[in-house]
Order: C-alpha cells, then structure tokens, then sequence
C-alpha cells in the first residue's frame, strides 16, 4: 500500500477543535481522504502558536487577523475557515440587564483581553447603537477565561465576555446571552456569520505537501457533516468533552453546529475586509500591525480560485 | 539531684560563689560518652579572688561555662553571689563582633543606662586608644584579647569570669593589665574567677588557688592564700611557688 | 514540658502528626467554605485515584520529574561554578553582575519561547530552559557563599599546599554546603514551578500539561491531586534523602545550647 | 597584566563595558539570526519607544513595581521572622518542614487563582498571592543562616545581658545578611515573574499584562522592550541602592589576599 | 624594591631563610593607614631554631605571613631555605576544619604519597590518642592547639613556622611538647622559626632570638646562643635569662 501524507494537527486538548479531529479519526475520514492526521494535544492555546512557529506541528487553529498580521510582517501561513462560532456576552439569567446601554457603570469580564476582536466590535456596537464608551464607563476585567467564568457564577462580574463555549456552558447553567460576536459583527455591517477561527499553515507546506492539505479539508468538511447529523458521533466524544451534564452537552454540540460555516470562502473573505477595516478603525496598528488592509493571501487559495 | 542554676538571693548582702559539679558528661557526635568531670566543688568567698588550675582539657573551660549559665545540663548545684547581679566574662578566645568596631564592641555591653560613658582612659591604659576605630579583623590577636577584657571591665561586673585572660600578651603589657585587673576588681566589690595555667600569675593575683586532676577533674587540692596582695614581693614569691610546686608536681 | 513531649515522637512520627494536622485544618476549612474551588479531602483523593488508576498521573509525574531532575542537575553544577567563581573574584563579578541580573530577570516565558522556537518543541530545550531560567538564582546565592568564604582556612590550605580539588572538597564545599542547601531546597520548587511553565506551552504530557487542561475546566480537585502527588513525592525525597544527608553532613557543628 | 587594567577602570565604567558587551553579542546573534523572534536592538528600541511615548509603558511599569515592591516587602520580612524562628528552634522545624515543603512546591498558578477565587480580582489578592508564592523561598533561605549561626557570639550576648532586640541587631542580622543579600537578590527576581503571571491571570494593567498582550501578537521586539525595561530599573537599584549598601555593611570583612 | 617572594634555588643544599620588610602598611576599613612593620630584617641559618619575641601587636604574626607567602604586598627581600620544600605552620588560632576529625585534619596535611602513614605515635605523644574521631569542636583549645601541633609536626617540614604554639597549655604538656618539637626539628635538617612571649621558651629552644621593637617593628637586637641544648640546665638559664633581661628590658 501506498504511504499516505501525514499531517500534524496542534490542539487544544480539552478543545473544540479537539472533539472534531477525534471524530474525524473515530470514524476513519482522514483516511478515507487520503490523509494520516496525527493529533499533537497541548495544554494553552500560546503553546500551539509556538509549536507552529518551531515547525513542530504543521496546522493549528487560530484566527485570521493574527495570520494577516504575520503574513505582512513576512511570514507565510494562510487561513482556512473552520467556525464561526465566537465569544458572547453574558449575563446572569436575572440579570436587570437588558441590552448593551444597560451595561453603563457596571463590571464586566473580558477573556481575550483589550484586543479581542468580539470586545472591539461590541465596545464599537454599543457606541453606535447606544453612544455608551463600554471601556470608559465600566471597570473591565481582563482575566483568564477560567476564572472569569468561576469569577461570573459567583456573581462578582456583571457581564462576561467570553470563548464560546465558556459561554455555553454559563448558557447552560442558566446565563443568557446578551450579544454574541456574530451580532456585533452583523450589526455593524457585515453580510453574515464570519469565521473568526480556521486553520493556519504555512504557503509553504501546502506547495511541498498540496494532497495532505486537500484530504485534510475535504475530511474536515465530511467530518463536520457527520456532526451536525449524527447525534451518535458526539456521544463518543462526551468524555473529551468534560460536560458536567447532559444539559451543559446539548448546549455545547448545539452551539457547535450553529459555528459551521455555511458561506463560501469567497463571501467569507470579502466580509473579513470589511471587518478588517472596522477593526483597523477601532484597534488601531496596536491590534492590526502596520498593514491598512488585510494582507494578501490571508485566505488560502487552493489553485482552484473562486470555488 | 536538683539542678539549682537559679540562686537563693541572699538575705541582705552578696554571697560566695558556690559550686559543686557532679559527673558532667558529653556527648560526641561518634556517639561516644566523654567524661568532662568528675567531680568538682569549690566556694569562693564574696569580694575574693580564686583562680583554677588544671591540665589542659581537664575541664576548666566547662565548670566556667556551667558558672556563666551557658551550659545547664549538669548535676550538682550553683550559688551565684548576687542575685541579678552583671556578670562578665573574658573567654578563651576574644568573641567578639567582627563587624562591630572596637569601641561598639565594648559600648555594646554597657548597660543601656551608662552606654555613653566616658571609656577614654579605659581604652588608653589597655593600649587600644588608637585602634577604636577598627574592625576585630584588623587587630592582631593580643589587641584582639585586650578588647574583650575592655569589655568585661567596662561593665563594672559584681562577678568576673576569667579564661585565660593574659596569654598572647608580652610580659610588659601582662603585667600592666594584670594590675589593672587587681585594680578594676578592687574598686568595687567583685568576686572574680580565672583559669590560667600561669602559676606565677595565679600566686600573684588569688585569695585561693583550685587545682584540678586530669579529666574527668575532681578537686585536686585548694591552696589558700592569706597574704596581702602589696606584700606579695619577688622573695615571697619564689618561696611560694616552689612550696605549690612540691605539693603540686608538674604546675610550674 | 512540651519540649520533652516532642522529643519522645520520633521525627518520623513528628512529621506524620504534623502533615495530619494540615490535612485536619484543610479538611475542616473545605468543609465550612463548601465551595467548588476548595475541595474536600476525598475530592481531591477521588480526582486522585481516577487518574491514578489509568495509569495517567503517574505517567505525567514521571515525565515532570524527569525533566525536574534533568534541569536540577544541570542548573546546579552550572550555577554553583559561576557563583563560587563569581564570589572569589571580584573582577569577574563585576564584569558579569549586569549580565547576572538580565538573566534573572528575564521571564520564563520569554526564554520558553526562544528556546521552543529556536530548538524545536523538544525534550532538550525544554530541559535547557528550566535550566537556564534557574541557573542565576543558584549563582546568586552560592556567589553569597562564596564571598563569605573563611580567609583563615584558605590560608592554611594554602601552606599545607592542599591540591586544588583537596581545597574544594575539604574546605570550601563544607562551607557552603548550607548555600547548596539553601540552593537547591528552593531550586528545585523553582524548577518544578517553571517546568510547569515549559509543560504548558510546548508538550504534550507532564504535570503541567495536565494542570492547565484541569484548568480550563475549572477542576480545582484534579489541580490539588497533580500538585499533592508532586508533592508527596518532593516530602518523601525530603525524609528519605535529603535530610538523613543533611544530618551527616552537618554533625560537626556544635548542637545549639539549650535553655 | 588584565588585572591592573581592571583596576584602572572604575567599578561604573565596568558595568558599562559589560552592557555594552551584552548589547554587541545580542546584536551580532540578531542580525546572524535574522529571525522575527529574535529582533535587533533598534527594533526592540522601536518598540519601546512607541509604548514609552504614549506614557504607556510607564505606566505599567509602575502598576507592576508597586505589586513588587509589596510582595517583596511583605515576603522578605514574613519568611526572614519564620525562617530565623525555623532555623533556630530544632522542634519547631521538625514540626512545620513538611508544611514548608508543601507551600514551595504548590504552583504559582494554583495559589493565584485560589487567592482571586477567594479575595475577588483585587490588589490585595494580587500582591498577597505573590507574597505567598514567594515566603517559603525566603524562609528555607533564612532557616539555613539561622542553623549556622556562631554559638559563641550566642553566648556571649547572653552573658553579658543583650536585649533580644540587641541580640537581633547585633548578633543575629549581621550573620544572617549573606543569606538575607541571596534571598532579596533572587527574591525580587521571582517575586517579577510570578508578578507576571498574576497579572495575566487576573490583572488589566501591569508589565504581565502588557507581555501577554504582545505574546498573543507574538510581537517579540514589544515583549523584550517590556522586559529590559524592567530589567533597568533593576540594574539601576541594584548600582545605586544595593552594591553601595552591601559594600558598607561588609566593609569590616577581611579583603580576601590578593595572589 | 622588588618582590622577591619566589626564592632562587640553592646551588646544591639549603641556604638560610633570610627575610627583609621594610614599610609594610596596612589600609584599615575606615580609610586610616596602619604602619605595621617599620623594617625587619634577619637570617635564619640552615636547619636552625630561631624566636621572635616582640610587644603584642607590633607586626610579629605579619612577619610569619610574609614568609608563608600569605602577604605579597610588601617591600623588600625574602629567601626561603628549600626552593620547593614543605613548609609547615602553627598559626595563632588552632585553624582546623571544623567537618573533619582530628585525625583527619593531620592527615589531610600529609603528601598523597604519604596519606596512608602510621600516626600512632604521634597523637600518642601529644596527648590525642583518645581525640581522633572527635570534631574540632568537641575540643577543648588547648587539645585543638595540640591538633594543630600534631599537622605540623606531621608533615616532616623542612621550615616550621610556629606561632605562640605552646600558649593555652599546662606547664607539664608544654614542656612535653617542647621536647617533642625539638625532635622533630633535630630529626631532620629543619629551619624553624617561632614567636613566642615566653622568653623562658625562647632560651630553651633557640639558636638565635630576634627581639623587636613597637609597632611599627624594627629590629631591637639579635641575641645569639652557642651553648649546646644538652648543656642549658636551670642555672644556665637563669643567668642567661637575667642577662638578657637586663639588655632588653620588659621582656621578662
Ligand atoms: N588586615 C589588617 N588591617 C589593618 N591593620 C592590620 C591588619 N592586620 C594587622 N594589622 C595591624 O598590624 C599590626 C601588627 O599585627 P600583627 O598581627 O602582626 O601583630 P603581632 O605582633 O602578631 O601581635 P600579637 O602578639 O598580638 O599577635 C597590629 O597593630 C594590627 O592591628
Ligand atoms: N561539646 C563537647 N562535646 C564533646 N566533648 C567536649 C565538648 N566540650 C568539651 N568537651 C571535652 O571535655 C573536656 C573538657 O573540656 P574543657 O574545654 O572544659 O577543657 P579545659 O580544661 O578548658 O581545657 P583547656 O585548658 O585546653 O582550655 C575536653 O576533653 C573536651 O574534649
Ligand atoms: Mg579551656
Ligand atoms: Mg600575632
């Protein structure tokens, strides 16, 4: 038999992106298409960004501005959408808090610290729909998304702003979601849903190796759609999952499928411009670097150009 | 029996310093038991002068230890003249705070009521007047041992501990501070205690000369001496030392 | 008198009460806090026993100490040669004082990242960073050491024409043999501390690893199980090793006087 | 000869030629390097500059050396009483050793979250759990200068009557300052970088925080600039507080023979 | 001057240790200079026993430095008698390692050729058999000033160099030890040199005794002494001890 192309994917060990690969190799897809994914686990979401950068892995998940901000300081990695499921602000189930202009004068936890693109897009939506300085007028909280998560169901923090699924889980337990990223995002101007996360590797891998990245992406579009139809496929992964119970579960995989991007890349790309400028506008060079615009080749293209 | 290291206070007035050492044992870090005395008991009248004599390593530094209370694991029992009152002690070697100058190690003593005293002339007849200003690293062993005898003369003690006090000195300044220890310890009522192994040091300066066996010590004889100390002269002296040295063979 | 009562305990039985009376105080705190966050004893110990029993823990607290013991060796003869150097030279150590205090204070995150990214996510930069990382504190404190050396004994070493490796082993280690002690009894908490640091950001196993993930998940047990089983095994190393060494090595000294 | 030459050059022009060495080889290596995460001086001075010019810069400085400067305070000065208490008392180390093992080994991570889960995402939570992180290294540091202390200077200060406080000041601490120097000087070095994490975890200003920020840019040049800023307020203390200070309060040490 | 610390070898034998300070100062701590040593110069002949006897602190201990090579920075001339021989000291203090037994303490002052020799008899002599598995501080200082004996006399020197060696010992044990030591000088050709308050000592044991003066030391007289050890009884040295104490008074 013939060797196949092995891919090495860095993840988060208890991460999302975690569940899908083991489905994928649960059920075969990586070899069906082709590919041998071997599955490194790290314990923080710096480690695989390091491990990327040491050549240790050959993909990660992250998002497209940290990828845009690389390439135009030289490097080479490129993007593939792989969900659009983003953080959301949360409020206690009884909370008084309403909407964003309700937010004036109270604590609020933010997990991706000042320069998280879901906070800058909120802080510019509450400008705009309500005129209210969320950064200026409330103590904000950095902090790490665990204990801002802890520090929120002990009633300390108003308002949490958070990864999707810390925010499932406070969903689960009885918080609601007063704006999710997606929101802000569709608000202040983009078509749809876009993904803020995909998977990174560098231009170079993909020349050297183009049948591993291809079976990679169509294993993971085969994988994603046994998840969003089989209910089976997620039981084998609830201990990956560490859902405390069954009601925390559900939320989790519902709001999984919900992420899936639908839209084509092309359509993807042309929102993040948009968004790109916004976010150019808010964060300035701190967030985006000296680019203006969105470097080139952010998104990867596979030669078949406008699928 | 009862280990008695806090004294009886006396009724009205110092007593004499009473000591009795029972069978004092150590213990080595091999494991093994040695024992430093035997037996040793011995008074010394208030306001007298007594000196201990020993071979080396019989114990003497020991019994002097146990008097200062720095060692209270012993048999026997312990009478100091007074009650609180200061003590001093000048120990085999100089102890003192390298990185205090001469003068603090000396002012350190003082009780904190007299810690600005004038120690001027102190200073100048034990030689040190231009070394108050130096560290006990800079000093060379015999200014060193005259330091820490500064040190226990400055405090004006009711009881003085002496271990060796005079030995690293040349003949000239021995002699000028053995006077000035006759002097120190006559000007108030002081019971004193030395050891040395200088009999004619011992004949010049005691009321009562303690002489030790080998160890583990016991008490080997007690010599008084009744003479007054400005009749003490040269002839008296010899006449002395080879009475001692007969009786005593090998101390002198 | 309490002191008589110690002394008939055994010190093995004295440190047995002792842990028992931190296992009562926890136990009873945990049990008033009654919060998620503070667990109980037999919380942890289920957290304990669920990863003991696949084989897990003991696999991710054998690959923490390898990297512990490997980085502890290294950090320790390194750090011990600069410091003595450093401390009976005092040109050396003015020339590299500046450097000494760069590298002490460099992050661990920092010399993580460069070493990562410069010698791959591999065992040896993972092993060299915890090293280098700890290699200035062994040489600031054994540096203190070393300039407090005794110039007496030197001396007669000297005369005696003590071969250079006689003056090390009989004269000068025995001097600063509490310097290593202090060294290394905080080195290698500081060493475990930053092996956790290593572990989280570029391997796949170790204590570490697993302590971030039960982070993540807020399982404040499964934390207290990983860090008492590196413990556990840290107090056994202190009984069965480090003091019985500690004992002979110091029974010179002169036993403080007691009352 | 290199030694005269030494000489000749004052102790401050030393330390000049020192960082003027350190700056060449990393220069050198960076150009060589070429490499993003290793950026040359003038970029890591872009950087710098950037954030200096907002004020930026210096105010997390400052956030972070206040929470220094308290947990140093507040650690040097618990450890050094337990560790001189420990050191000095045979019973009462037999006693707490296992407790002191426990608390050096348990995280950084661990303590700091407990501390904000329990004090809330305050300062006082911030600089305790830094202080707590560092008092067991600073009380196995102490505990071993107390065990050496002189018996005879002990003895000495009893016979003639020495006020504890005496006895403190003038016996004790002067024995104890090589221990204390090494304590303080590795000490403040830790103290920074568990003040980094506790900033990451917890904080929203502060160097830590700054660090982390750049770390998710992986802007490396930002990182450094950040750091060395640190390290010079460290280097400034130490040339202009420190080596005077430790220079008169050993000034009675015998000058170790030249040869 | 030049620093002739290095000695030039002998033309076939040992030639005299011949020593020449001259201003030797010292920087105290607070900045002040210490003149220690004004000029000192003498020569020891080959395999003779010479003493110095000087006033406490006048530059005595900073002479024997000079000659171990323990302080180079000095003006003037010195000259050992063996190029490379082995050179013992008794310093002042008993400087043992305090985490090394007795016996350990001689022997690790031994030649690796040596290490494994028999030192019965020695510790025997000295009064130590008992002592060898102790520590350094389970000695009283007189035993710990016989361990510091029991090194030099170990090592079979070729120049001895002694300072205040028999000071903390009784009279019995001193005189013992002097006996020893004068074996031991005699067993083989040996320089030694040895400072010494005891000018009894110093015309027991010596060829030649070089008085100094105050700090800073200059050189008061050299007294030379012919008469054969074996003929210096009681009488001899009270008539030469009188002698000289007319000549250099304060020394006796
Ligand atoms: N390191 C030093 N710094 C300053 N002064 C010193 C130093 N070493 C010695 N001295 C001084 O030099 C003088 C001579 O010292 P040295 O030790 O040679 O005296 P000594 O003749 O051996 O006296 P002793 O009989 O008391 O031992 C003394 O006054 C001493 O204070
Ligand atoms: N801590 C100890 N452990 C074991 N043995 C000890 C200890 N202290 C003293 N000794 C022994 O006890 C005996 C008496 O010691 P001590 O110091 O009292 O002698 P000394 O009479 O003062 O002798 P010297 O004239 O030499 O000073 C010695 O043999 C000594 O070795
Ligand atoms: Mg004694
Ligand atoms: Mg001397």
């Amino acid at each position: 038999a013939e060797t196949k192309p092995t891919l090495r994917v860095g993840v988060l060990k208890f991460g999302t992106v975690n569940w899908e690969l083991d489905a994928m190799k649960r059920a075969g897809l990586d070899g069906k298409a082709g590919v041998d994914v071997e599955i490194v686990p790290f314990a923080g979401e710096d480690a695989s960004a390091v491990a990327l950068q040491a050549g240790s892995v050959d993909m990660i998940v992250s998002d497209w501005l940290w990828v845009s901000r690389l390439r135009a300081e030289g490097a080479d990695y490129t993007f593939v959408p792989y969900s659009t499921s983003v953080g959301s602000l949360m409020v206690a189930g009884d909370s008084p808090v309403e909407n964003l202009g309700d937010l004036k004068g109270r604590t609020i936890g933010v997990a991706g610290g000042p320069l998280d693109k879901n906070w800058l897009l909120i802080q510019a939506l509450a400008k705009k729909a309500f005129d209210v300085d969320l950064a200026a007028e409330n103590s904000i909280v950095y902090g790490a998304p665990p204990l801002l998560t802890e520090k929120a169901r002990q009633g300390e923090l108003d308002a949490v702003l958070n990864f999707w699924h810390y925010a499932a889980r406070l969903e689960a337990e009885g918080f609601r979601t007063l704006v999710s990223g997606t929101d802000a995002a569709v608000k202040m101007g983009t078509s749809g849903p876009v993904a803020a996360i995909g998977w990174v590797f560098s231009d170079g891998f993909a020349k050297e190796h183009p049948e591993a990245i291809e079976g990679f992406l169509a294993a993971d579009k085969a994988t994603k759609a046994l998840l969003a139809s089989s209910d089976e496929a997620w039981e084998a992964l609830k201990p990956l999952m560490k859902a405390e119970d069954e009601k925390t579960f559900t939320t989790l995989r519902d709001r999984y499928r919900e992420g899936i991007p639908s839209r084509s890349g092309a359509e993807e790309a042309k929102d993040t411009e948009t968004l790109y400028q916004l976010l150019a506008g808010i964060g300035g060079e701190r967030l985006v670097g000296p680019a203006k615009t969105l470097s080139p080749g952010t998104y990867y293209d596979d030669g078949k150009n406008g699928s | 029996m009862s280990n008695l290291s806090k004294p009886i206070p006396p009724a009205g007035g110092r007593s004499a310093l009473a000591v009795e050492i029972r069978g004092k044992t150590f213990l080595g870090a091999d494991g093994e038991a040695v024992r430093a005395i035997e037996e040793i008991a011995f008074e010394v009248a208030p306001a007298s002068f007594a000196t201990l004599i020993g071979p080396s390593g019989c114990g003497k530094t020991t019994t002097l230890r146990i008097i200062l209370g720095l060692d209270t694991d012993f048999t026997g029992r312990l009478k100091l003249p007074e009650a609180d009152g200061r003590i001093a002690a000048v120990f085999q070697e100089p102890r003192l705070l390298p990185w205090r100058t001469v003068e603090e190690n000396v002012r350190l003593a003082l009780p904190d009521a007299e810690a600005g005293r004038d120690l001027d002339e102190l200073f100048e007849v034990l030689g040190l007047a231009e070394m108050r200003t130096r560290y006990p690293s800079e000093l060379s062993l015999g200014l060193a041992r005259r330091v820490a005898l500064a040190r226990a003369f400055a405090i004006r003690p009711s009881l003085l501990v002496l271990d060796e006090p005079f030995v690293s000195l040349d003949e000239q300044t021995a002699g000028r501070l053995r006077r000035l220890l006759t002097e120190v310890w006559s000007a108030r009522p002081t019971t004193a205690l030395m050891v040395t192994h200088n009999l004619r040091e011992a004949v010049e300066l005691s009321d009562r000369i303690v002489f030790l066996t080998e160890r583990p010590a016991r008490v080997r004889g007690i010599h008084e001496i009744t003479t007054p100390r400005s009749e003490r002269d040269t002839r008296w002296r010899e006449t002395t030392l080879s009475a001692i040295a007969k009786r005593y063979s090998g101390v002198l | 008198m309490p002191r008589g009562a110690w002394q008939l305990l055994g010190p093995r039985l004295v440190a047995v009460v002792s842990l028992a009376g931190l296992l009562a105080i926890w136990w009873v705190a945990a049990s008033l806090a009654h919060s998620r966050v503070l667990p109980t004893p037999p919380e942890v110990f289920d957290a304990f026993w669920r990863d003991a029993l696949t084989g897990e823990l003991f696999f991710h607290l054998a690959m923490t100490l390898m990297r512990v013991a490997g980085a502890f060796v290294i950090a320790m003869a390194v750090g011990s040669a600069i410091g003595i150097l450093l401390g009976m030279n005092a040109e050396a150590n003015r020339f590299f004082d500046p450097w000494l205090i760069l590298f002490l204070n460099i992050p661990a995150l920092v010399l993580i990242v460069l070493a990562y990214i410069w010698f791959g996510l591999n065992e040896a930069a993972a092993i060299g960073a915890i090293a280098v990382n700890k290699i200035p504190n062994v040489v600031v404190t054994m540096r203190e050491g070393a300039r407090t050396l005794d110039r007496d004994l030197e001396e007669m070493a000297r005369v005696y024409r003590f071969s250079g490796l006689k003056t090390l082993r009989h004269v000068v280690l025995p001097q600063l043999q509490p310097y290593f002690a202090a060294a290394s009894r905080s080195g290698i908490s500081l060493i475990w501390k930053i092996a956790l640091v290593v572990e989280l950001l570029g391997r796949s196993n170790g204590v570490g690893f697993q302590i971030n993930l039960y982070f993540q998940l807020f399982d404040v047990a499964a934390i207290l199980a990983y860090t008492l089983a590196f413990v556990a095994v840290m107090l056994t190393i202190e009984f069965l090793l480090v003091q019985p060494f500690e004992a002979h090595s110091t029974r010179w000294r002169p036993k403080r006087a007691r009352g």
